[in-house]
């Protein structure tokens, strides 16, 4: 019986929980049958705005696709959100960083396998918004893992013309 | 293959079985698997116990006994490295049975009963198994729960990141080289950071634009070291299957695109 | 004029914006002045999750405080959604993590007793990057070994308000 939901709801729900923007196709890639159609998908989203008139979000149109954003007019008090959270300090956001800056352009499959454990997403997603990385591309591999690489800011921030500033791998041996 | 002993007559709770169980029969190839599939001694003796119906608090130490001695006997057969763990239970489960088969005189106790503290693990341990088994059916966060969230709006977030000089990053860094080789010897000569760098440059172009042109990687300004390290950041990415270079016939332009699209 | 909205919008958004589920006091500190009591933010989430009936989400209660996620029915589609995040856990490291929840503070050792096997650091290594465990002592026996509890993470993640949700360790006792 869940496969009785109606299609804008499908899309809500998915809008909702990706966290990254929808193409049509995307969403159309939801259904194994009975796809809907691009312009049936497109009409569903009309709606949704339609009903998230009283609500503080609407669905809006970026290059890579739809996403769910707050209206304007709330930043006053989303301002004051996440300012601390634990993951940005600890030694998994540092290590992951610089496996991206030393490494780049890298999969989180990648980093996995340098770390030896699994990446925090939190931690992926906090690069991202501080805008020290983002993703550059996809691999041409099973699931189209996303490439991530540092940016501008991320030297900004360090005081680095280039990455050939960092500082180099070093003397570590050479196995 | 394995040796059994057909002729031993085992008898539990009053019933005499003759044969050893099926799945003691095992494939040499796969024995491996069968291995893995144990967290270890406790683990393996539950299975035994639990394919004979029998409750762990009775349990036959004699037979169990022998099962799980064949086991580790086929596995140290098989030139299979085995947990040192499996071993001392051998040990426990041998003393156990001696002390069954010598009976205490002094006391009839079923205190003393020389299985006690075994079955205490045992029923110990299966409990977490279980819950363990119960915790894998919990809903779980982005396969039975999926949390709205990553809705990046464009705030102004102020003092966001976090204050981290350089030299956190360069002990991060070691670190993560101390335990993993990253940087092994076939890539450290040959790749510098600029070229790592100007791979990203070109993938967040091709991402922009869909497909470049391979002259509009070049600037003039950069001079001949800039060329080379375009140049050799294109090489490495068509080695790593990142992009295509595509050429639609001689001499006329030269496009790089994603692999992935 | 962005002081205008009404506080079941601003929480609404605050929600939707965080990364983490947000505790009642979370909410009212994204308030300089005029914070609204705990009752009235309360209150306001009660609103919501009523105008939330035709929707695909609602917000829920879990151990570190609110957040909004998609209703029951909607796995369908919203698997495909995320290629890589339906991890398996192995048996190894679901044993390990329910010892440390039901039995904490525990130490390795009390694990491997319980498991007879040793215990993989990098299981444990993994728990504390999910932030699902942490160190939360040294006991007072030969080496100082570390003491492991879960974290409020652990319960977000399995979708329970406290250590209390979990199954009961049950009857197994005698069969």
């Amino acid at each position: 019986m869940s496969q009785s939901k109606p299609l804008h709801l499908i899309i809500e729900s998915a809008l909702m929980a990706a966290h990254e923007p929808l193409s049509l196709q995307d969403i159309a890639n939801l259904f194994d049958e009975k796809k809907p159609s691009k312009n049936q998908i497109k009409k569903a989203i009309e709606e949704l705005n339609l009903s998230y008139k009283k609500n503080s979000f609407e669905v809006i149109l970026v290059a890579s696709g739809y996403r769910i954003q707050i209206k304007n007019g709330f930043d006053t008090w989303l301002s004051k959100l996440n300012k601390q959270s634990s993951t940005r300090y600890s030694k998994a956001f540092l290590e992951t960083l610089v496996i991206i800056a030393y490494k780049q352009p890298v999969t989180r499959g990648d980093i996995e396998e340098i770390r030896g454990v699994t990446v925090n997403p939190q931690i992926i997603r906090n690069l991202i918004e501080f805008e020290w990385i983002k993703v550059v591309g996809h691999k041409e591999s099973p699931g189209k893992p996303e490439l991530l690489a540092t940016t501008k800011k991320f030297l900004d921030y360090f005081n680095l013309t280039s990455l050939s500033d960092l500082p180099p791998p070093g003397e570590m041996e050479v196995q | 293959m394995l040796d059994t002993n057909k002729n031993n007559l085992i008898i539990l709770n009053g019933t005499t079985i003759t044969d050893i169980p099926d799945d003691l029969f095992i494939p040499p190839d796969a024995l491996r698997v069968i291995l893995e599939q144990f967290e270890g001694p406790l683990d393996l003796l539950l299975y035994l116990i639990k394919k004979q119906n029998i409750d762990v608090v009775d349990i036959p130490i004699l037979p169990i006994t022998n099962q799980y001695v064949e086991y580790i006997n086929l596995m140290q057969q098989m030139h299979f490295e085995l947990a040192s763990d499996y071993l001392v239970m051998a040990s426990t489960l041998a003393e156990i049975k001696s002390k069954m088969l010598v009976p205490n005189e002094n006391d009839e106790d079923e205190e003393d009963d020389p299985r006690a503290n075994l079955i205490k693990r045992l029923m110990e341990y299966q409990k977490y198994k279980e819950l363990s088994l119960k915790l894998d059916d919990a809903p779980r966060l982005n396969r039975d729960t999926f949390v709205v969230s990553g809705i990046l709006a464009k705030f102004e977030r102020k003092d966001d990141a976090p204050s981290i000089d350089l030299s956190q990053l360069e002990l991060a860094f070691q670190e993560v080289l101390r335990r993993a080789e990253i940087f092994a010897s076939h890539n450290i000569q040959s790749e510098t950071l600029s070229v790592r760098e100007r791979m990203s440059l070109i993938l967040d172009s091709i991402k922009e634009n869909g497909t470049i042109k391979f002259i509009d990687c070049f600037t003039h300004k950069e001079g001949k070291m800039g060329a080379i390290v375009t140049f050799l950041a294109i090489l490495e990415m068509v080695k790593e299957s990142l992009i295509d270079i595509i050429q639609n016939e001689d001499y006329s332009m030269i496009y790089l695109q994603s692999s992935a699209s």
